[in-house]
């Protein structure tokens, strides 16, 4: 293993590189901009024997995405926020049309006000896509979410679309050490793209075709089954990275200092890293606190999350999104996965739209969830108050 | 764990100062991550951009608010921003100034290093960009990079011609902090 | 039995579709009339229109919804298409 | 040389007796040959053809979205490139005009600007057909629609038949042409001649539409040459921006074309509005003049 340093966003790039899609399909938005770039130029410098399309929107991106994918190559596109909300049309018809295409997501704040800063309302708002949701905490991470989301997505038994959400800027900007895997060990563990099924004039199928309502709910039931089954393809490949790659990807849920916590914060992305910081603070001054990091959002590991956190005596459920008139979406997640254990869950509303979250904040919302105070927008500006 | 903060305007490098001097860090040994203040800031505006150091993984991603480490690129900023904010006793500040930095309202025992890195940026790259000089002016006066691990991360930046004029910078301001003739 | 993933399907199964029913009038071919020229076969919005080995053509009224395109196109000088009501 | 036995639409599909744009479709296949790979547009076309588990695609087909088939045509493309399979493999996009005109023009735009290999049919019915009739930019002036009501205060659509097949000259588009179902060899060579041109072309087919247009089925083919013999529809090719052929008549007043269909019935009845007439025929005036249809 050889750690390099090198900008997230660049990291993801030659790490999409490595998985040597045949086509790629994206437009520019920030904070996504340095991956596409990136990948730009790999292809330009001929690292990367792959088609880049230049689109002219996000919506035309992940449809050129569709065609490739459908017509036999392996494809990569990454967009974030507006972009995505612009692609939402195309995002639920790939997956419907259960194509394995791989998309990295910058974690941005949606529209209005603008804003170009980290959340993870873009991602959040495309939940119910029929697209497997996996979030990084760090760089390394994201990139071999990558790797791996390829080869869930590619299974015969699974054959879905795959979000890998980074948090953007926070992630897609830092420098950072990473594990750059070897061509040789990518190669190993993905192999060439095998589609399932492909646009051929030799064998002609019709793709995409209308359901009426004699067959709709049955192709939503299996499509339902197939993101539920990604859950232990990810188990299974994620040990097999594991065994390849020297890091385990075989938990949808990873605890930290959870087995004794009396309360346990549950996060995703990249504030998780925060948050154990401030783990260690608070377990220093003798507090049982622990973590429990979401990997995978979609499908929704309800099992896991309710057995990890079954022992504890509160959760603070930190939500960098929200549904407007209801509770942020990973609050809502857990409530269901824990209901019936009458454990205290609040909800906390943070760090949208680029709001910085400190190791005091995360110190505070423990406070706050020790004394039952919850279910809130944390950390407001007093005019609003 | 360690934590630097670049203080700029749009336009004078600071993110780069910030990746080079995380690279250098690294390639010497320790984990490091830098990051900008991330923005929207055109050209001339005040800038950000952060570097930690730790001797083990770093894994906070809040931006810097008590920084062991300033570097002030524009000595006017100290108009407009609080740059020795969150700054405690055993602190290193590098202004880049003609004057002698008297005045400033320096927290109690932080250390003050004043270097006209304009004048050593011109005189060495024919250019005001000050971020390499000052990155030497950091390395002498921190400890945290190598003069060899910086000269590295600036050859891998960029092209021979430009990494050499910039290492030339890096090193004079080095040697200045280190004989005190700053 | 599972569904085509991605709804998908063979090529041409719709020929299980019989879509003769739809039919309120149905063309009668006068094979010693027609010429020969295949412009009903080539017009038909159904495709249904055959030609049979002896270079005339036939109507496969499994299919023919009795649009009467053919009837209306078959040239002046043949006029080997009319249509008739069907007996329902 | 056009291979007529080509049967790639199968029978059974659900299209109304009569079909204009089913009938285009058949000649189309026949024209562009076998080893074709067809993305289609959300619409009438795609719902009468491909409702689960039957089609009536005999060639591989894809459907998307409504305003998506020249983005997906364009991966398809870039797939086929990189697997060397384009010099085999030809794609031929089916889009409405709603699908083409409107919606659609975003990513029609990047798709001819980028260059990719394939050839886009609109086949133009002037109208939304699937969902029932409303006008899109490809509805002719005055035509009654369910969005362009003619009424007490209407004469029905008040805006004229964009010039779509320009806006693609206007892109450097190698071949433009339109055509008509009601002149099949004519269509069928223009389509042949796409496949063979290297870019992406673009063939505008008329394809009257007897439910939204209001005639007799039996009816299509002749009320697709009465548009043409009136100057309202021309036929041309325009190469490398250059218009090489028109197809040229000895020109009938509008008035019968007009008095054949349902859509224009409230310009004859209860009275006859000649005004409104009158621009229709100017149009058709103009259209003569432009392209030079009039036979001396």
């Amino acid at each position: 293993m050889t750690m390099e340093i090198m900008e997230g966003s660049i990291a993801i790039a030659e790490t999409v590189r490595l998985c040597r899609p045949q086509v790629i399909s994206a437009y520019p938005i920030t904070p996504q901009t340095h991956i596409v770039e990136g990948l730009a130029s790999i292809v330009a410098d001929g690292r990367l024997d792959a088609e880049y399309i230049c689109v002219e929107s996000e919506f035309s991106a992940l449809s050129a995405c569709i065609g490739a994918s459908a017509a036999g190559s392996r494809v990569y596109s990454a967009t974030t926020s507006q972009g995505l909300a612009l692609m939402g049309e195309v995002v639920f018809n790939a997956a419907g049309m259960r194509l394995p295409i791989v998309m990295g997501i910058a974690n941005r704040a949606i529209s209005a006000p603008l804003s170009i800063w980290n959340d993870q309302q873009d991602s959040i708002m495309m939940r119910d896509s029929g697209w497997i949701q996996l979030y990084a905490e760090d760089n390394q991470e994201a990139i071999d979410m990558h790797i791996l989301a390829y080869k869930v997505c590619e299974d015969h038994n699974i054959l879905l679309p795959a979000f890998v959400c980074f948090d953007g800027f926070i992630l897609s900007h830092v420098y950072e050490p990473i594990d750059l895997p070897s061509q040789e060990l990518v190669d190993s563990f993905l192999g060439p793209f095998n589609p399932y099924q492909k646009l051929d004039a030799k064998d002609p199928i019709s793709f995409g075709m209308y359901a009426t309502p004699e067959y709709y709910l049955e192709f939503r039931y299996e499509h339902d089954q197939a993101v539920k089954r990604a859950a232990e393809a990810i188990k299974k490949y994620g040990k097999e990275f594991g065994e390849v790659f020297g890091r385990d990807y075989s938990e949808l849920v990873v605890g930290y200092k959870l087995e004794d916590a009396e309360t346990a914060i549950v996060a995703m992305g990249s504030i998780c890293g925060t948050v154990k910081d401030a783990i260690d603070e608070m377990r220093a001054e003798g507090k049982k606190v622990g973590l429990l990091n979401l990997r995978c959002f979609r499908p929704f590991p309800s099992t896991d999350v309710a057995k990890a956190l079954a022992h504890v005596n509160t959760i603070a459920v930190l939500d960098k999104n929200v549904s407007l008139g209801a509770k942020g979406a990973v609050a809502i997640e857990i409530k269901e996965a824990c209901y019936g254990s009458n454990i205290p869950i609040y909800d906390y509303i943070l760090g949208l739209g680029g709001r910085d979250v400190r190791k005091r904040d995360i110190k505070k919302i423990v406070e706050l969830a020790e004394k039952g105070e919850g279910d809130m927008f944390y950390g407001l500006r007093e005019e609003v108050l | 764990m360690r934590e630097l903060r670049i203080h700029g305007r749009g336009g004078q490098g600071s993110v780069t100062a910030a990746e080079l001097i995380a690279t250098a860090a690294f390639t010497a040994g320790v984990y490091s991550q830098a990051f900008p203040a991330f923005g929207v800031e055109r050209r001339g505006a005040p800038v950000q951009a952060f570097v930690r150091f730790s001797d083990e993984k770093i894994r906070l991603r809040s931006q810097i608010y008590e920084p062991d480490y300033i570097i002030v690129q524009d000595s006017t900023l100290i108009r407009d921003v609080n740059v020795f904010a969150g700054m405690s006793e055993g602190g290193i500040a590098i202004i880049n100034t003609e004057k002698d930095g008297a005045g400033y309202d320096l927290p109690k025992g932080v250390k003050l290093i004043t270097i006209d890195a304009t004048k050593v940026a011109l005189e060495e790259i024919g250019l005001p960009i000050t971020n390499t000089t000052l990155m030497g002016a950091f390395a002498a006066a921190s400890g945290e990079i190598t003069l060899e691990a910086l000269e590295g991360a600036i050859k891998e930046r960029f092209d021979a011609k430009l990494a050499d004029s910039n290492i030339a910078a890096a090193k004079r301001a080095y040697a200045m902090v280190k004989e005190g003739r700053v | 039995m599972a569904l085509g993933i991605g709804c998908t399907a063979r090529p041409g199964n719709s020929r299980n579709n019989k879509t003769g029913s739809w039919r309120v009038f149905y063309p009668v071919m006068d094979t010693e009339k027609c010429t020969k020229c295949g412009t009903c076969q080539l017009i038909c919005p159904e495709g249904c229109i055959n030609q049979n080995p002896d270079k005339t053509y036939s109507i496969d009224l499994d299919f023919c919804k009795g649009c009467g395109m053919c009837a209306e196109e078959c040239p002046d000088k043949a006029k080997a298409i009319h249509m008739v009501k069907e007996e329902k | 040389m056009v291979d007529r036995s080509i049967e790639n639409f199968e029978c059974g599909h659900r299209a109304c007796g009569g079909c204009g744009a089913s009938s285009a479709v058949r000649m189309i296949l026949k024209g562009y040959g076998e080893n074709t790979i067809v993305v289609n547009s959300t619409g009438c076309l795609e719902v009468f053809s491909t409702p689960y588990p039957e089609t009536a695609w005999k060639t591989p087909w894809i459907h998307s979205l409504f305003e998506n088939a020249s983005a997906v045509a364009s991966g398809i493309e870039a797939s086929l490139k990189k697997q060397g399979r384009l010099d085999t493999e030809k794609i031929l996009v089916f889009g409405g005009d709603g699908a083409t005109v409107d919606i659609g023009t975003l990513c029609i735009s990047g798709a001819f600007e980028r260059g990719h290999d394939f050839t886009y049919i609109c086949y133009d019915n002037e109208a939304y057909m699937n969902t029932g009739i409303q006008r899109s930019g490809a509805t002719p002036y005055d035509a009654d629609t369910t969005t362009s009501p003619a009424g007490v205060c209407s004469t029905g659509n008040n805006l004229p038949k964009k010039d779509y097949p320009q806006i693609l000259v206007a892109h450097g588009s190698p071949y433009v042409a339109t055509a008509s179902m009601a002149y099949p060899a004519d269509l069928m060579k223009k389509v042949e001649k796409a496949r063979n041109i290297k870019g992406p072309c673009y063939i505008q087919v008329h394809t009257p539409c007897c439910t939204g247009w209001g005639f007799d089925g039996a009816k299509t083919m002749e009320i697709g040459r009465m548009a043409v013999e009136c100057g309202l529809w021309v036929n041309y090719e325009i190469i490398d921006g250059e218009l090489t052929t028109v197809k040229k008549v000895k020109r009938v007043p509008v008035d019968d074309y007009l008095k054949a269909q349902k859509r224009f019935r409230h310009l004859f009845k209860p009275l006859r509005n000649d005004a409104e007439i009158a621009k229709i025929q100017a149009i058709a005036d103009k259209n003569a003049k432009k392209y030079g249809i009039d036979i001396e």
